[in-house]
């Protein structure tokens, strides 16, 4: 499983960088939805898959699956979030401004 | 075999034809020919197979560990609920974004009413 | 062209219902099982997301008249302030405290600043998801 | 043998969501893709379902009612979008 | 104590002088500024009898304990010559500027930056420690830079100023570093301990390095070739700085740290040559330029060149002496430095004179060009009379204090000659050629200066102004000097006994208080002394080279001659300037792709790099839980998705494909055991998509990307090399986990926090800060994106307004 | 028990979240951010106190130890910068009050400042690597407000190149904590260290430490500073000046903490790759800073610079380079933020970027003139300002551990600071002046007085740098020995 996942996140990280590559912003911004993606998969692969039960005390098992990386999954799943969110209004409020998309045609200082 | 997994063996049962009943939908969503079609499959059959094994999910923990799972009742109670307006809705959204109808379709009694006596204006649909 | 969305504005009453029940006992349940403030929070805005859909903007802000940005600093502020308050009872910082109380209806009942802590939690996210959304849709 | 069955049904479930997704990236409507997303997501329901009682948890159990509530907001919001191509309107009929 | 303080007191003064400048606001203010440098001079020179007799003075202030940095002062003859040389030429200048400078000038400025300098050039003489000593040289570049510019408003000030600026703080880092490695080597910044133990040092491999970091510090200072370039330039100072820093003191800073590293490195064979091949040379070269010059004032800074090469090329002679032990050869040798140290007082005297005559004559007539000044003797006796003597000086003729020391150099070099030591040969033979052909240059430009402007014809039409004889206030100071010019031709032992005996310790501690090591100066050495038949040489050739120079002129226009150092320097500086421009637009460009290509690619090479280099790709798969038909059936239909994303033709369908990603992978986290997490991410995940599908409504759907197929292709490869960096780095974590997690603690979580949900209780308690910062993370982004929607700017267009 | 040592970032977290309440009543705002920077300084500057005293603080937050906790550690280090930072902020918000505009102030700018700084000092103080993280997106969240604040074009598009790239880094930073939890098992920074001293850092630790030098270099400006300069010129004066004086320098901290603490035994790859990359951000710099003629150009590659100096002094690696790196890390906080304000106040004044369009500044303003001159000498490393003793220490680490091709770039540096700036000085301060009596608009003094208060603090520390020689040393014994950092956070308890 750890295995597949491994290269479920490569794969992922691939199409992520791919798309931030592009010259299109909201494509740029879909990278970085779904590098945070494979970030979160890579978290929970390392520290180990299907090792035990659900991490809830109520319930009786044996061992508990490592419960330390899917807090930190969710600590950075809502950041990523934010910041996603973030990016998407600065995007949009870009483009209103330059009334374009196009990363190509985006260049600020350097147009001297 | 006891009730109890005489129960569990009906969910069980009810999960599997679940299943079933979802690749049916499935294989009428990529067969059949137009949108209008297919959102029978999807939200008709789709929706009994979710309810089929939710059903059986529940008779499963009812039986096994005498547990009433209120959430998956109430997830049967939502699902039932919702997706008929969903369906309703994405249906709506596709007539009104002028997705065409199959070419086998013999008549289109909507387009008279809306789009009757507006025929150049064609209203505040945004193809997207 | 008026859209009429009767049927959704109907089921959307029964569902809001559903999902901010549920929510808030996401919310109450975190402790001991899946939930918590985060969750709880979340849902509890998909509720407003799902209110903003059906209806428009001017319509839930009349329903529901809070500065969803004071609601999302208070948030914030219960957040670090529990940190604080054990800082103040001579503790390590963000210490939580539990204690096991008998309340006349509930009756043996735990309650914790654990509690408050995602109380804070809770109401920054329904604060910061209503204020992004309305904010951006406001600015038509 | 219901662990069989359970299997089974999982694999069925996973076929569906392959052809589904097959359906969104052919569309070739806009529709086509957000009916066939919201198979995806009620067929993970049902996928949800048959694992929590795999692994004899109910911790899962909040998972499907969530999915259920979330694939009927996002299904709301695309048919909005692609309706009116906004989804929250500040003010409503004017 | 004293003498620390004496640094001190022209920067307090400096601070005054502002204040005061506001109440009177004349030049009366430069009385004031006057009494400084004549109270230091006259403290000075209080010490002169003890320190003749031998004493030195040194004085502690602890400043950087932990560095061992502290403010020691120490007075010795060397650093009294100097100091003497630096307040009573400063006296003097500050007298001469009373005059010279009209009231509309900033005067309190003026006299602030001549402060500065005073004090920081103090500082450098009497510190014993390198760094304080590093500090103050700092400190008399940038006072020199201020007063260069002191009319800011001309370009070329500007210019002067800059370039003098960088060439010497340049030095002066370069310096900076041949201290620390002096420190490295000795563990102390004090010069005097240094000198002491720096025998033990010489064969380390650092000690050459710090000799020639030293070196280039004192080079670029006292403008020796190639770093003179940028004396002719400051010349834009008014002619009392020029007279001041550039021709008497600052300049002699190079001199003084050649000095005063003589006891450390002068027993080296790499210093004796370069010291003294590099003086040689800027002598000629110096004097050779003079020659050409029209601007009177130019042609003294060639000449300050020019004898700064004399006074450096002498101190490289004289550090032979430190080779030969303590023998009688030694003493000989030794003699170089003496003549060093007796023509850099008199080069003060002479060359500070003509300054001052040049100033005057700028003042009164509103020129310095020779070709237009002709004949004024008549007019400017007295003036003529100082030219005339310090001219002659200069040149080397007698009754003046030039002809002494130049006989003396004249002298060292030919014993230079017999120097077996270094095998030195014919390179002696050549030093003594180079030299006197300098010296016949010398020569003639001191004509110049004489008869070119003061013989000949007047020409009042080329003139600016009537021509009168300068004030008096003015003539003062030159006068001083140039009966100082005189006065020491007549008495030259009272300087050697008092002031130049205790130098020659200062440089030759190892020898000090050996027989003969200070010289009885004399006049007449006979007719058959090589140096008088050399003089006689340069007069005679000199004359005739003066009378015909209008026939060898053209000399100047051939080719080696008008390679021209100043406008490599120039076209150096330009061309960095256009290259580093051209090249940062190479890569700067503005664009987000490139800079994540920078990004991606440094990725792959570094980490992809190293995971070859270390061989760090082995894998275990023996771990790995079992995987069921559904799971791959999903990441599949994940994969299938997610290449879909790329080649989607809406944005939508590739939202709607995000989605299916989302969704999933929160169905493997149910896989994973992980109910919060799955809960989390789908709400996440659906909420995004709203925020997508809002924002798409205020932006276009996008186009399909026509990049050429060779960049689609370049990004592929990136793409997947680090994708594939990722992937094989996880499975070797994967098959390389070393330690337990520390995970298994909080499965006590029910004990020790209360709560059964470990996810929950890690959030909510053992790990709350995380939890409270990312509460803060979202309620800024909350609020952040509130912001940036609200806050327009009004003013648009006004890329700079600040409002 | 510390809770002291949570203050400096729980005090302006709790300002910045106060202050959203109070939106639109400008004076308290102004009131409050004051006394709140005060009692950051106040407290920051007590608990370095007390560092000497006590040894290294460390505070368990919840009373978890370490490692399963997350903890704040206070060591000598950490609390310079903090106090910097404290010191630094509270002057230019003295500089935000007369400049910022209300419009700004009613727009939560002061919130977003504090929550800025509350990163930045989380950033120095915690113990934690995945607390770093957080700190860290709390510090860019509220950078990328600040940097899109006013929504000007050019803001606007040099922050989508900010953001995207910072994304990408806390990208890097989560993949790197994963690999790192995957292997070793824990997060606390210290316990890190311990277990890895255990089996040694092998090639694959070595691997994932690279992952790290990534991060924190694109954070810091190390060799992948592209972002920056475009960054940094395009926001409100207070605010570049702000990210000019802090964000490289939380980079730059976490460089030093994660390779003096937990990666120190592969010097040989790790230590070589950073004293190269140091080399060419440098020589980068400083081809950058003569490359163009707009002053926040020239600014911007200017703190490119000196993230290439500091780092210098890591990858030397010795106690006398990691003084000097210290040294530079707090004079360059400040006197780039003064040299950022400087900048800002001439454009404002002006109304104009470019070098040939300003002239003869000085007639007009000559106080900001010779604030000018300083600064420019103070960057040189010209003594006794507070360039210099961080430029001596730095040498002589190169020197002592033989590092010349440091040595020689890092002293070439010094010239370029002082060509690039002298072009400045030159051209817009002196020369004629162009600007009549009449077009003079007035320097508020408001934005005068912060100018000379960071003046005066580069000449008190370059004079007085005895005064901080304790604090410094103590910190660079504790950087090269992290024993006793492991020490003070896990006391035995392993």
């Amino acid at each position: 499983m750890e295995t597949l996942m491994t290269i479920l996140v490569g794969f992922l990280v691939m199409i992520a960088v791919y798309l931030l590559l592009s010259r299109n912003l909201i494509r740029v911004i879909l990278g970085t939805a779904v590098l945070s993606h494979a970030a979160h998969l890579l978290l929970m692969t390392m520290g180990g898959l299907k090792k035990g039960s659900a991490p809830l005390l109520g319930e009786d098992a044996e061992s508990y699956t490592d419960a330390l990386p899917q807090a930190l999954i969710l600590t950075a799943i809502v950041i990523s979030f934010a910041v996603t969110a973030f990016l998407l209004v600065l995007a949009y409020r870009t483009y209103k401004k330059t009334g374009t998309d196009n990363l190509q045609e985006l260049r600020g200082f350097e147009d001297e | 075999m006891s009730v109890n997994e005489i129960g569990e063996f009906i969910g069980a049962v009810l999960i599997l034809t679940g299943g079933i009943a979802s690749v049916i939908s499935a294989f009428g969503l990529i067969r059949l020919p137009d949108i209008y079609t297919r959102s029978h499959a999807a939200t008709k059959s789709s929706t009994l197979a979710v309810l089929l094994t939710l059903s059986g999910t529940f008779l499963y923990f009812l039986f096994r560990e005498q547990f009433v799972s209120v959430r998956v009742l109430l997830g049967i109670v939502f699902v039932f609920l919702t997706a008929p307006v969903a369906g309703h809705l994405i249906v709506r959204a596709a007539y009104r974004s002028k997705v065409k109808l199959a070419d086998i379709s013999t008549e289109d009694e909507l387009y008279e009413v809306l789009y009757k006596d507006e025929s150049k204006n064609d209203g505040s649909s945004e193809k997207s | 062209m008026k859209i009429n969305d009767v049927i959704l504005q109907t089921v959307t009453k029964i569902v809001v219902f559903i999902i901010l029940t549920f929510g808030v006992e996401l919310f109450l349940s975190g402790h001991n099982n899946p939930g918590g403030g985060f969750i709880g929070g979340l849902v509890l805005s998909s509720a407003f997301v799902l209110l903003y859909l059906v209806h428009d903007i001017e319509t839930v802000h009349k329903g529901i008249p809070f500065d969803f940005k004071k609601i999302a600093a208070l948030g914030a502020f219960l957040a670090v302030g529990t940190g604080i308050g054990s800082a103040l009872f001579g503790k390590h910082f963000l210490t939580q405290a539990a204690g096991h109380f008998t309340l006349p209806v509930f009756g043996e009942t735990e309650l914790s600043t654990v509690l408050v802590f995602e109380a804070g939690v809770a109401l920054t996210v329904v604060g910061v998801v209503v204020t992004i959304i309305s904010t951006i849709s406001e600015d038509v | 043998m219901i662990e069989t069955m359970m299997t089974i049904s999982l694999v069925l479930f996973s076929i569906t969501i392959s052809i589904a997704v097959l359906r969104i990236i052919l569309g070739p409507s806009m529709p086509d893709r957000v009916i066939a997303l919201d198979m995806v997501g009620v067929n993970l329901i049902a996928m949800i379902a048959v694992v929590s009682i795999m692994l004899k948890t109910k911790a899962f159990l909040e998972v499907i009612l969530i999915l259920g509530i979330l694939s009927f907001i996002g299904t709301i919001a695309f048919s909005k979008s692609i309706e009116r191509g906004v989804i929250v309107e500040r003010k409503r009929d004017r | 104590m004293t003498i620390s303080l004496s640094i001190f007191i022209p920067f307090i003064a400096a601070i005054f002088v502002p204040f005061l400048y506001k109440r009177i606001q004349s030049r009366k203010i430069g009385w004031f500024v006057l009494l400084v440098p004549l109270m230091l001079f006259a403290t000075l020179a209080s010490f002169i009898p003890s320190i003749a007799k031998g004493e030195t003075y040194s004085h502690t202030f602890r400043w950087i304990e932990s560095a061992g940095i502290h403010f020691t002062t120490y007075l010795d003859g060397l650093s009294l010559i100097f100091g003497l040389l630096i307040t009573g030429v400063g006296s003097l200048v500050i007298l001469y500027s009373i005059y010279y400078l009209s009231e509309r000038e900033s005067l309190g400025r003026f006299y602030v930056y001549l402060l500065l300098f005073m004090g920081a050039m103090l500082g450098v003489v009497l510190s014993d420690n390198l760094m304080v000593l590093y500090v103050f040289w700092e400190l008399t570049s940038i006072s020199s830079f201020l007063l260069i510019a002191f009319w800011y408003h001309r370009k070329k000030s500007r210019y002067g100023a800059q370039k003098s600026m960088l060439i010497t703080v340049s030095g002066g880092i370069a310096m900076l570093a041949g201290f620390i490695m002096l420190h490295t080597m000795t563990g102390t910044y004090s010069v005097r301990e240094i000198v002491v133990t720096i025998g033990q040092y010489t064969d380390e491999p650092l000690f050459v390095f710090a000799m020639l970091l030293v070196l280039l510090g004192a080079f670029t200072k006292s403008a020796q070739f190639p770093f003179h370039i940028w004396l002719p330039d400051a010349m834009e100072a008014p002619t009392p700085v020029s007279a001041y820093l550039h021709s008497a003191t600052m300049v002699k800073a190079g001199i003084y740290l050649v000095a005063r590293f003589t006891p450390i490195f002068g027993g080296e064979m790499t210093w004796f040559y370069i010291v003294s091949s590099v003086g040689i040379f800027t002598l000629f070269w110096g004097s050779f330029n003079a020659v050409k010059q029209t601007d009177l004032k130019a042609l003294l800074a060639y000449s300050t060149i020019s004898q700064l090469g004399l006074v450096m090329s002498l101190f490289g002679l004289g550090s032979a002496a430190l080779n030969e032990g303590h023998s009688a050869n030694s003493i000989i040798y030794a003699q170089a430095t003496f003549a060093a140290l007796f023509h850099l007082i008199n080069h003060s005297t002479f060359k500070g004179a003509l300054f001052m005559v040049v100033g005057i004559l700028d003042h009164e007539l509103g020129t310095r060009d020779v070709r237009r000044l002709g004949g004024l003797m008549a007019f400017m006796p007295v003036t003529f009379s100082i030219a005339l003597i310090g001219s002659f000086s200069m040149a080397g003729l007698p009754p003046f204090n030039g002809f002494l020391s130049k006989e003396m150099f004249f002298e060292s070099l030919v014993n230079a000659r017999n120097l077996e030591l270094f095998d030195v040969g014919t390179m002696g033979t050549i030093f003594l050629i180079v030299a006197w052909l300098a010296s016949v240059f010398t020569f003639v430009y001191s004509m110049i200066i004489v008869f070119q402007t003061f013989f000949g014809e007047f020409q009042p039409e080329r003139i600016e102004k009537p021509s009168r004889e300068a004030p008096f206030g003015m003539l003062v100071a030159p006068s001083i000097l140039a009966i100082l010019v005189i006065g020491i031709f007549f008495f030259p032992n009272s300087i050697g006994n008092y002031l130049l005996r205790p130098a020659m310790a200062a440089v030759y501690p190892t020898l000090a208080g050996a027989e003969g090591l200070t010289p009885q100066i004399v006049a007449w050495h006979g007719f058959n002394s090589p140096a008088l038949l050399m003089t006689i040489g340069v007069i005679i050739l000199g004359a005739v080279l003066y009378k015909f120079y209008r026939y060898w002129r053209g000399i100047y226009t051939i080719a080696p001659m008008t390679w021209n150092l100043d406008a490599a320097f120039n076209a150096n500086l330009i061309l960095l300037e256009k290259a580093s421009h051209f090249f940062t637009r190479l890569y700067m460009k503005g664009y987000l792709k490139d800079y994540l290509v920078y990004i991606f690619s440094f990725f792959i090479v570094v980490v992809g790099g190293a995971i070859l280099y270390t061989g760090s790709y082995t894998f275990d798969f023996s771990n790995d839980a079992p995987i069921t038909a559904n799971e791959y059936l999903i990441v599949l239909a994940m994969v299938v998705a997610g290449l879909s994303m790329l080649f989607a033709k809406s944005r939508m369908t590739a939202i709607i494909l995000n989605g299916v990603l989302g969704y999933s992978i929160a169905f493997f986290f149910v896989v994973f055991r992980a109910p919060d997490l799955a809960l989390t991410q789908a709400v996440v995940e659906t909420v995004t998509t709203a925020l997508f599908l809002l924002c798409f409504y205020f932006l276009p759907d996008w186009k399909k990307e026509r990049s050429p197929i060779r960049t689609k292709l370049l990004n592929g490869l990136i793409a997947f090399a680090a994708g594939t960096i990722v992937t094989v780095l996880a499975l070797t974590v994967q098959g390389n986990k070393m330690f337990e997690s520390i995970s298994v603690y909080f499965e006590d979580s029910y004990q020790l926090a209360g709560g059964k949900n470990i996810v929950n209780t890690i959030l909510g308690d053992f790990r709350a800060f995380d939890t409270m910062l990312e509460v803060v993370v979202l309620f800024i982004a909350g609020i952040g994106v509130f912001t940036l929607i609200k806050l327009k700017t009004r003013k648009e267009g006004q890329d700079f307004e600040d409002q | 028990m510390n809770n002291i040592i949570a203050m400096p970032m729980i005090i302006p977290l709790l300002t910045g979240i106060i202050l959203v309440f109070l939106r639109h009543n400008t004076k308290t705002q102004r009131v409050l951010s004051i006394l709140s920077s005060i009692a950051t300084v106040a407290v920051s500057l007590v608990i370095l106190h007390q560092i000497q005293q006590e040894g290294i603080l460390r505070l368990d937050f919840g009373g978890w130890l370490p490692p399963y906790g997350i903890l704040f550690v206070a060591d000598s280090f950490s609390m310079l910068l903090v106090a910097t930072t404290s010191i630094v902020t509270g002057i230019l918000l003295i500089y935000a009050f007369s400049s910022i505009g209300q419009q700004f102030e009613h727009m939560f700018f002061y919130p977003f400042v504090f929550f800025l700084v509350a990163g930045v000092n989380g950033s120095f103080l915690t113990g934690d690597l995945f607390n770093l993280f957080v700190c860290f997106e709390v510090m860019l969240l509220s950078s990328y407000v600040l940097i899109t604040m006013g929504g000007r074009k050019v803001q606007l598009i040099e922050s989508i190149k900010y953001v995207t790239i910072n994304v990408l880094s806390s990208w890097f930073f989560l993949m790197g904590i994963a690999y790192l939890y995957g292997t070793i098992g824990t997060l606390n920074m210290a316990h890190l260290s311990v277990r890895i001293a255990e089996v040694g850092q092998g090639p694959l630790l070595t691997v994932i430490s690279l992952i790290f030098l990534i991060v924190f270099s694109l954070k810091a400006g190390l060799l992948l500073y592209f972002w920056l300069p475009g960054s940094y010129s395009a926001p409100p004066t207070v605010i570049a000046a702000l990210f000019g004086a802090l964000l490289t320098k939380v980079g730059m901290y976490a460089l030093f903490r994660v390779f003096t603490l937990i990666f120190y035994h592969e010097p040989i790859i790790t230590h070589t790759a950073i004293g190269v990359m140091a080399i060419l951000t440098m020589i980068g710099g400083s081809v950058g800073a003569l490359a163009y003629n707009d002053i926040r150009k020239i600014v911007s590659y200017n703190v490119v610079i000196a993230v290439g100096f500091i780092l210098a002094g890591l990858a030397i690696s010795t106690e006398v380079a990691f003084q000097g790196a210290i040294y530079y890390l707090i004079h360059d906080m400040i006197v780039k933020a003064l040299l950022f304000l400087l900048a800002g106040t001439m454009i404002y004044l002006t109304g104009k970027t470019k070098i040939e369009e300003m002239s003869g500044l000085i007639r007009n303003y000559p106080a900001l003139g010779w604030l000018f001159f300083i600064t420019m000498l103070s960057l040189a490393g010209i003594p006794p300002l507070s360039g210099f003793i961080g430029k001596v220490f730095i040498g002589q680490g190169a020197i002592e551990s033989g590092s010349f091709a440091l040595l020689i770039v890092a002293f070439a540096s010094g010239i370029f600071v002082l060509y690039s700036l002298l072009r400045i000085f030159l051209n817009c301060f002196w020369g004629e002046t162009i600007i009549n009596e009449d077009d003079d608009v007035p320097l508020k003094k408001g934005m005068l007085v912060p100018c000379i208060l960071f003046a005066i603090m580069t000449v008190a520390i370059g004079i007085g740098v005895e005064g901080l020689a304790p604090y410094v040393s103590d910190a660079a014994r504790t950087l090269m020995n992290p024993e006793i950092y492991i020490e003070a956070v896990l006391q035995g308890n392993r």
